[in-house]
């Protein structure tokens, strides 16, 4: 079933591919309906998933390059599940907001139906190398998104994406080349492997884990992107279009944070233990610098775009809180940051697309005159600001009461970034769309479409459905996350600190707590 | 007595490479960097006869042989290609070869 | 009498919130003023539910009693769950009491409004909000009402979005309220890593056996900290009077009567954590005690009908907050029963006021309204008595009570006494003041204006309001403290504050109380029912301090000069200096780095063959001589 | 082995040289006394190089695992041997078959031109199989003299001579440093063949090495220069600047396969006991190789410079697999096999573009090439995206073979010094697809690309891609490619 | 006695010619002093027994390759003194030093005694003796396929001169001028 998750938006390329190019009216609503068969699939997966199971489910396992133990080995858990998820659902949406790309259409549905594979690939890939595979191959697909189909900067802005991400797994790939040689001296038939879950069992000394946990995080802070790694972010957003600004934070983002989750948590549990104050202190700073930095930004993506810095600096909180609630917060703020931000760019893309222009001093007062857009993105600011009720404070207030046990200073510091998030969405939609309406452009503005409408619906109803009920996530989520936890303690003398006094919380906690 | 081992010859060969190979590298006229070449080749065989003495196989001999070839080929090559440069250019200087570059 | 279950209460939050719902997607269709029934329906239906699910503890016989809706974070301990004791039934009450009323008045006074039915669905919502608020059986359902309601007044202060200063006011009140929610989140993450969870009764049960130390102080001041933004007290208080942007209804429901007395309500409910800290109680007392006075004396400067309310509603919080500081846990929640009957009452009057004079607002322009607005004049009377503080109108009993129980508590409190005590005086004057220059002496009224008495669906909740000022009070006297048996099983085992025993000293303090509200009134008496030339002598007489008052001290001015404009200067030196040209900078200056050693290099690719030649006898002879001497030395 | 005995001849075993060798000599021949048209004798040629390829390919399943001495110990048909056979064959057949146009240019030059690329295959192929060091000589200088002809053959452009001459003016110098050293290792062990060189080195503890590691380090660095590893590489970009275009990537994949080769021979079977003397400075060759290659060529502006200093960071990843001993000669196989496809379809497309006789080729001249040619653009990004490394390519797989290798085998600071290239090295080969791309062109005419040309990219795309997601054929193949 | 004093005579030729070879500012003259260093050298490889070598060494070297050099000069023209200074900057410099550490890093070997030229396993061998039929034998039997590709070799030089030189001059007028 994973497999076919894998290929369905493969195969829906080669399909967009035999349209003849007379057909253009057919090739955006057929890559719509081909991106849908992979919402089909992802579904069946979520009700398939097994609730109460922390391990990998519905793996399967081919050899792929065997003399180097290299195989085709997919599975989902619960920490992919969700991201797996969002994907299918990003993409259709996504897809059917382009209606503004007009000029090599095709070519831009086949992009968009291989970058799905290479994403839903590497959250579900369990052999390191497949995973760098998938890793890397979205770059390209990315890379011509923003290339081709942005703005005015596109081509320095896809480069500067392409090179930086590929620079950080660089030293990826020899982490990984390290790991598999590793396993050869340590196995019995001294065989290379990329299994992760061979590696799993690797014994990896303390020094060798702190090089090796450098390298992921470094390819992995690139792609969250952690501060002072993100300068690609505002510059890809401002430039992508509406549908690569969606993916890119909408997914993309996540696979950084997934990274640090799946790989650098469970390979290198005593290196993960002793670098929680270097990624704990970056996570804390991009939440406050990105919120900062997002106040005065004159372009509404490049604010959008900086907000998305600050809310993933909480997933990197989350996950090195090392607690169960942090964890499980980063988890289900991955896929809340998807889909509130994804649904911020569908809105700004849908605004651009009207008055080509994303420049907050151009609007004013839009409010009065597209009152359903202003609602959609007054909602979705909010759940960004993470209004409890709304999806973005399920993931805060987990990974802000998660980590703050373990990490406490951290978490106060963190928590001032719910405030500037208020500050600088409130601010925006304030110029943007309240006051008198200011410009003739802005006078002749229209209202959603019934179409865009049903794009901004279902993550309306979703933000809302998971501010509710996270359970349905969350659920599924907890085992696996346990299961980290589990082999954290096992192989390190790390313990997730339990309740009780605070004395013993701040005594255990970082030391350098404050009230 | 002083007796001649093939040392001798092979360091006297070990100069006149080096010789050869500052030619080449301060003439600019094309056909003196190809002469050095050859008293580089030069070099070569007389380190190959030498040696061969010293082992008591003919092999260095052989080589020189085929050495010798080489260089009349390479000559000749070198040669063509500078009557060809000098009918257009008028010059055997190298150094006025200079347009790629970068 | 049927007994409604515990778990049916998701009714009370079920009826306005699906009220809200309905008009959300349908408020166009149903249109004016079919929206506005509905939505008062819906908050009536909640009112009902709630008034019978209330009974037994009316009759002695309840119990508190909690009710699992569903796990929202395990992880973190946080449900929703409700908790259904006198405390909440008392909140709930108020809130869909009055509430019901505000909604009715609404009808009237949004009508014409295009945003009619939209109104209504932020109305309800709000209704509902609260309701989640005062229900909820754990601090993260709590908090989702407390947020919730930040929303709605963030929605319906800027309401009219089309004016600047609306939509500015808004903002500035969800963005100053998240100033507090950030020391509530902390106190949030206090609680779970010491109880590992956050449900009331996980908490409460072992506060005792599991706080020591400062712990307690520190959470319960990081609470107060939630309730100071939320409350609007000292030093967050500023966003409440640009929050008069808002309707006038909105004005008494959300920022009079219910919503910003939520903290006062969160410092009572976790009174078993201010139990422990006498440190915080003494600071959430004293905050209250300085903003009570602080507020009254800008009240005084105002000319706006709205500010002054506004500023009288942050002095009265003050009061609420010094009475939960001194642990009269009972008199701050009879207060604020009271002051949302007569504040309501007193703002919906306003309302009425500013509806007949087409809108305006300034109280110089007003004048001898008594005759042309007798409902409105009649009511609004009762307001200003009620909240003036004198007998036997509500707002004596509360305000004495508290005023006793502080004076009770000795030691410094006795210094806050008497700043209540100063307060109470000024707080009758800053009303007479109000009341004096609006419905007394000649009409000052621009050209145009032809006030009338508002239409009943406004003047029925007004007089509504004013029995219940009137009544209110009665509640709880010290004569007979309903009030206080019924909240009993509300603070079990903790210590509350008491007035004094002695029937003379009460007697004594209350006369003192009374007389400061009589002085207070009868110096506006005579200070402002003269010409307006007269009061301007009056109020130049105070020399620089009226201009302070007028002018609210200049706080906002303070805070813009202090915090907003660093603040957006540090954002412009980070965004635009340090992201872009460090951050950034060092990105493309690796990029830089990397031409510039090729084009350092380059030279050496000078397409001349001998120096190519050179370079390739350099790089040989390097080689030979590292293998040589690796290999040989 | 008396004087006058019949010599030790296997005929068999070097069937596809002898073709290439008589099919060379008939074309000359052909075209002095028949005179046909160059077609035919591009078809002749072909179907020569397609021969060939079969007899290698039989050759291939018949060559024994470990190899056999033949010639009187001057070859060793051993399966590394007939590997780097097929790699050159296929090479060749590529690189003819997009250079048609080329030949057809050459107008009565055709043959010679034709004549010297199959005498040049069966030279670097012999230089792959020779055993004795001074057989590999004559086989470098066979090919590598064909080379120089075949860089300024056209004749009509300053640039091309200027290219020929360089060539050779430095190709002459690294060969007499090459022979040099053959003659100093011949003097420090009294012998040429490189299996009695081992067996010597193996039986007897060398006192004073200083002699042999001259040797050694002179014989590296004269095939260096053949590989264009840095500092040895600076001839490279000039020459593939001037070249004719429809050449340029069939000598520059050849000389690679035939220096390789060769150096893989003689450092791992010749001197593999002195593995701890060269590795570090075959890393360290590396190393410089795989940083300069990408920085100059970042900073390039021609195409083909572009691609010359590319190749020398190639060098430099080869070299990687290279320094890790005799284990890595396979990843070794793998990366050049799929390397030289890429470089051969590269300047294909850089032919068809620019024209098959052209010298130099600017960047600029690529400007919205997709608009013009979608299919030729497409296959120089799927080669380009190859070099990088890109995943799903043969490239990845080639990088992951060697980086594979290099850190198992002690050089784990080459990796890390590799990676980092090979990550500057994307942003190079993106500049040329941003050009393609994302620029608008400067003229809308449509480039056109003859049959053999898109048949020869067709299939070098193919194989990059395709060997890139199931290169588990090519990687079973190479196994075997490995030096004793 | 006598291979010491024909070495030193002929070493010394040897190197004069070289020398002259890389310092004569006349083509000619350089030409002139590669004669004298290939003849010195032959010389050389007749003490060492290398008959054929030897003679191969005059006959093809100086004889074919020399004149081929001569005629080459001639036929362009530039038999005459050219100037020979030095415009590359620190070309010389360089190229001085070069010699002067390779020379010092000689000496440093040979003073620290780690240098002999000869082969570790090298006993008291006879001197081969390169008659032409000892080296016949040798070429045609185990060398014989290095013979084969001499021919080749030559066939290279023979079609690679015409293919650049010949044509140039009948074929198609040239493109660039």
């Amino acid at each position: 079933m994973l497999t076919l998750l894998v290929l369905t938006p493969l195969l829906g390329a080669v399909v967009i591919s035999l349209v003849p190019a007379r057909r253009r009216e057919l090739q955006l609503p057929l890559g719509i309906a081909l991106s849908a068969a992979p919402l089909g699939v992802a579904g069946a997966v979520f009700v398939s998933f097994e609730k109460g199971e922390g391990s990998f489910q519905m793996v399967e396992k081919m050899v792929w390059w065997e003399p180097w133990g290299i195989s085709w080995h997919l599975g989902v858990d619960g920490i992919s599940l969700g991201l797996v998820a969002l994907t299918t659902l990003l993409f259709p949406l996504s897809l059917a907001a382009s209606d503004a790309i007009t000029h090599r259409r095709k070519a831009f549905v086949m992009a968009m139906l291989v970058l799905e594979t290479g994403l839903i690939g590497t959250f579900l890939a369990l052999d390191l190398v497949l995973f760098f595979v998938f890793f890397e191959v979205i770059l390209v697909p990315m890379y011509l998104i923003i290339g081709i189909w942005g703005g005015e900067r596109r081509v320095y802005a896809a480069v500067k994406f392409f090179i930086y991400t590929a620079v950080g797994s660089a030293l990826l790939l020899a982490a990984i080349i390290a790991l598999a040689v590793m396993h050869a001296s340590q196995s019995v038939e001294g065989a290379l492997s990329f299994d992760y879950l061979a590696l799993l069992d690797l014994e990896i000394s303390s020094t060798a884990q702190m090089w090796l946990f450098g390298a992921f995080a470094l390819a992995f802070a690139i792609k969250v992107p952690l501060f002072p790694f993100h300068t690609w972010l505002p510059d890809a957003h401002v430039e992508a279009p509406t549908a690569g600004s969606v993916l890119l934070a909408g997914v993309l983002l996540k696979l950084g944070t997934y990274g640090l989750l799946r790989f650098n948590l469970t390979l290198f549990p005593e290196a993960t233990v002793s670098l929680v104050p270097v990624l704990a202190v970056l996570a804390v700073v991009g939440i406050i610098y990105g919120a900062v930095v997002a106040i005065v930004q004159p372009d509404l993506k490049k604010l959008v775009a900086y907000s998305s810095v600050s809310h993933l600096g909480f997933v990197v909180l989350g996950i090195f809180a090392l607690t169960s609630a942090g964890l499980q917060g980063a988890v289900i703020q991955n896929v809340n940051h998807g889909l509130t931000t994804g649904a911020l760019f569908l809105l700004v893309g849908m605004l651009y697309d009207r008055r080509h222009t994303k420049k907050i001093a151009d609007f004013g007062g839009l409010a009065s005159r597209v009152p359903m857009m202003a609602g959609f993105f007054l909602f979705m600011a909010f759940a960004s600001i993470g209004l409890p009720g709304l999806n973005g404070f399920v993931g805060e207030f987990l990974v802000l009461v998660g980590s703050f046990p373990s990490l406490p200073a951290y978490a106060v510091v963190a928590a001032f970034g719910v405030v500037l998030a208020a500050i600088y969405m409130l601010w925006a939609y304030q110029r943007v769309f309240t006051g008198p309406l200011t410009g003739m452009a802005n006078r002749k503005l229209v209202d959603l479409s019934p179409k865009e409408t049903a794009i901004l619906s279902p993550l309306a109803a979703l933000v809302l459905l998971l501010g509710l009920y996270p359970g349905i996530l969350l659920d599924r989520t907890a085992p696996s996350v346990e299961a980290i936890l589990d082999r954290i303690e096992q192989t390190t003398d790390y313990q997730v600190p339990s309740p009780g006094r605070l004395e013993d919380v701040f005594a255990s906690g970082s030391g350098d707590g404050e009230g | 007595m002083l007796e001649v081992t093939p040392g001798w010859y092979m360091t006297l060969a070990a100069a006149l490479f080096v010789l050869g190979l500052t030619g080449v590298l301060v003439r600019r006229n094309a056909l003196v960097m190809f002469m050095s070449v050859e008293l580089m080749l030069n070099a070569v065989n007389l380190t190959f006869v030498a040696a061969g003495r010293a082992a008591g196989v003919l092999d260095g001999q052989v080589a020189v042989f085929f050495v010798l070839v080489v260089a009349a080929a390479e000559v000749v090559v070198g040669l063509a290609i500078i009557v060809a440069i000098f009918r257009r250019r008028e010059t055997a200087s190298v150094d006025e070869l200079a347009a790629l570059r970068g | 009498m049927i007994e409604l279950p515990t778990e049916a209460l998701w009714l009370v939050i079920a009826f306005p919130l699906g009220g809200a719902l309905l008009l959300h997607f349908a408020g166009r269709w149903l249109g004016e003023p079919l929206a506005g029934y509905l939505a008062s329906a819906a908050s009536l239906a909640a009112l009902a539910v709630a008034a019978v699910a209330a009974v037994p503890f009316f009759t002695g016989e309840g119990h508190p009693s909690q009710s699992l809706l569903w796990e929202w974070m395990p992880a973190v301990g946080a449900s929703f769950e409700i908790s259904w004791d006198p405390l909440s039934a008392l909140m709930t009450l108020v809130v869909t009491g009055v509430g019901s009323l505000i909604h009715i008045y609404s009808v009237g006074y949004m009508h014409g409004d295009p945003r009619f039915a939209r109104f209504f669905t932020y109305l309800n919502l709000f209704t509902a909000s609260m309701l989640t608020l005062v229900l909820a059986g754990n601090y993260a359902m709590l908090f989702v009402g407390w947020e919730l309601v930040g929303l709605c007044s963030y929605l319906l202060i800027s309401f009219w979005f089309t004016r600047p200063s609306a939509a500015s006011a808004g903002k500035k009140a969800f963005v100053v309220n998240r100033i507090g929610d950030f020391g509530f989140l902390i106190a949030l993450m206090l609680i779970f890593s010491t109880f590992g969870t956050l449900s009331y009764t996980g908490v409460f049960d072992r506060a005792a056996q599991e706080l020591s130390g400062w712990a307690p102080t520190i959470i319960g001041l990081m609470l107060a900290a939630g309730a100071v933004g939320k409350s609007a007290q000292i030093p967050l208080y500023v966003w409440l009077p640009d929050a008069m942007e808002g309707p006038t209804p909105v004005s008494a429901l959300i920022h009079a009567a219910t919503m910003v007395t939520a903290g006062v309500y969160v410092i009572a409910r976790s009174a078993p954590i201010f139990e422990l800290a006498p440190v915080a109680s003494g600071v959430v007392a004293a905050v209250g005690a300085i903003t009570a006075l602080w507020a009254a004396t800008i009240a005084i400067g105002q000319s706006d009908i709205k500010r002054v309310l506004a500023y009288s509603t942050i002095s009265q919080l003050g009061y609420m907050f010094l009475a939960v500081g001194a642990t009269a846990y009972v008199a701050g929640v009879f207060h604020l029963m009271t002051h949302a009957f007569f504040k309501a009452l007193l703002f919906l009057a306003a309302g009425s006021v500013i509806h007949a004079m087409g809108g305006r607002q300034d109280m110089e322009e007003m004048g001898g309204l008594r005759k042309a607005m007798p409902v409105t004049f009649v009511t609004m009377g009762v307001g200003v008595v009620a909240i003036a503080g004198i007998p036997p109108l509500a707002g004596f009993w509360s305000k004495d009570e508290i005023l006793s129980v502080v004076f009770n508590q000795g030691g410094w409190y006795t210094a806050l006494w008497l700043i209540g005590l100063i307060t109470a005086l000024l707080t009758a004057f800053y009303m007479f003041r109000q009341f004096v220059m609006v419905f007394l002496g000649k009409p000052r009224w621009p050209e145009g204006v032809t006030p009338h008495e508002s239409p009943r669906s406004m003047t029925v909740p007004l007089v509504i309001l004013a029995i219940l000022s009137v009544a209110g009070g009665l509640v709880n006297t010290p004569f007979r403290l309903g009030l206080e048996h019924f909240l009993e099983p509300s603070f079990e085992g903790v210590r509350l504050g008491h007035p004094p025993e002695g029937v003379g000293l009460v007697l004594v303090l209350a006369a003192l109380a009374v007389g400061a509200g009589v002085v207070g009134a009868a110096m506006a008496f005579f200070a402002y029912h003269r010409p307006p030339e007269a009061w301007r002598r009056f109020q130049s007489g105070f020399g620089k301090l009226w201009g302070w008052w007028e002018n609210a001290y200049g706080v906002d001015d303070a805070y813009g000069a202090m915090l907003v404009t660093p603040g957006r200067r540090l954002s412009e030196q980070t965004a635009f200096g340090v992201d872009m040209k460090v951050v950034d900078g060092a990105v493309n200056g690796v990029a830089w780095l990397v031409q510039a050693t090729g084009r350092l290099i380059r030279p050496a690719q000078s397409g001349l063959v001998r120096q190519y030649g050179l370079w390739f006898g350099l790089g040989l002879v390097a080689l030979l001589i590292w293998i040589l001497v690796r290999g040989v030395a | 082995m008396s004087p006058g005995a019949f010599p030790d001849v296997a005929w068999a075993g070097l069937a596809p040289e002898l073709v290439m060798v008589l099919g060379a000599v008939v074309l000359l021949l052909l075209d002095v006394q028949v005179k046909p048209g160059v077609k035919v004798l591009w078809r002749s040629a072909s179907a020569i190089m397609v021969i060939a390829l079969a007899l290698g390919i039989w050759q291939w399943i018949v060559t024994e695992p470990g190899g056999e001495l033949a010639f009187g110990g001057m070859l060793i048909l051993d399966p590394a041997a007939a590997f780097a056979r097929l790699v050159v064959l296929v090479v060749s057949i590529l690189a003819i078959s997009a250079g048609r146009s080329l030949f057809v240019q050459l107008g009565n030059r055709a043959a010679e031109g034709l004549a010297l690329v199959l005498l040049a295959s069966a030279g670097f192929v012999l230089m792959a199989a020779s055993q004795n060091l001074v057989m590999m000589f004559l086989g470098l200088e066979m090919g590598s003299i064909s080379l120089y002809i075949l860089a300024g053959i056209t004749g009509d452009g300053v640039r091309s001579d200027e290219a020929a001459l360089k060539y050779l003016l430095l190709g002459a110098v690294a060969s007499a440093v090459f022979i040099y050293g053959v003659a100093l290792v011949f003097a420090g062990t009294g012998s040429l063949g490189l299996v009695a060189i081992g067996g010597f080195l193996a039986q007897y503890l060398v006192l004073s090495p200083a002699v042999l590691l001259i040797g050694i380090g002179l014989i590296t660095v004269g095939l260096c220069f053949k590989v264009a590893a840095a500092p040895f590489h600076v001839w490279a970009p000039d020459v593939y600047q001037g070249a004719p275009a429809g050449i340029v990537g069939y000598m520059a994949a050849v000389a690679k396969v035939g220096g390789f080769a060769a150096l893989a021979r003689v450092l791992l079977s010749g001197f593999g006991t002195f593995r701890a003397d060269w590795a570090l400075v075959v890393a360290a060759i590396a190393a410089l190789s795989m940083m300069v290659g990408a920085v100059m060529a970042i900073i390039s502006t021609d195409i083909r410079r572009l691609l010359a200093y590319s190749g020398v960071a190639h060098a430099g990843f080869i070299l990687t697999g290279l320094a890790s001993g005799a284990p890595g000669s396979p990843s070794v196989w793998f990366y050049l096999a799929v390397y030289t496809v890429q470089l051969v379809a590269a300047f294909s497309v850089i032919s068809a573009v620019g024209g098959a006789a052209s010298s130099g080729s600017a960047l600029s001249d690529y400007r919205g090439l997709y608009r013009r040619s979608p299919f030729l653009a497409i296959a120089l990004s799927v080669s380009l995206l190859g070099m990088a490394g890109l995943p799903l390519t043969t490239g990845f797989v080639a990088k992951l073979g060697v980086f594979l290798q290099a850190w198992q085998h002690g050089l784990q600071w080459l990796v890390v010094v590799a990676v980092l290239a090979s990550a500057m090295a994307i942003y190079l080969y993106l500049r040329v697809i941003v050009t393609m791309y994302m620029h608008s062109p400067t003229t809308d005419d449509p480039v056109g690309s003859d049959r053999p040309t898109f048949w020869a990219l067709g299939f070098a795309t193919a194989v990059t891609v395709v060997l890139g997601v199931f290169p588990q054929p090519l990687l079973k193949l190479v196994e075997s490619a490995i030096y004793l | 006695m006598v291979e010491l004093v024909i070495f030193v005579l002929m070493g010394s030729g040897a190197l004069a010619g070289g020398v002259t070879v890389v310092m004569a500012r006349n083509p000619v003259r350089s030409a002139m002093g590669m004669l004298g260093s290939l003849v010195s050298l032959a010389v050389i490889y007749v003490v060492n027994l290398a008959h054929l070598v030897a003679a191969v060494q005059v006959v093809v070297y100086a004889g074919a390759v020399l004149t081929l050099f001569l005629f080459v000069i001639m036929f362009i023209g530039v038999d005459r003194a050219e100037d020979t200074s030095e415009t590359i900057p620190l070309q010389r410099k360089l190229v001085a030093g070069l010699a002067l550490v390779v020379a010092v890093g000689a000496a440093v070997l040979v003073w620290r005694g780690r240098f002999s030229w000869t082969p570790a396993a090298a006993e008291s061998v006879p001197i081969p003796n390169g008659t032409v039929q000892a080296l016949g034998g040798e070429l045609f039997t185990t060398w014989v396929l290095g013979v084969e590709i001499t021919a080749l070799l030559l066939t290279i030089a023979a079609v690679g001169a015409i293919a650049l030189a010949f044509y140039r001059r009948s074929g198609k007028a040239s493109a660039e001028k």
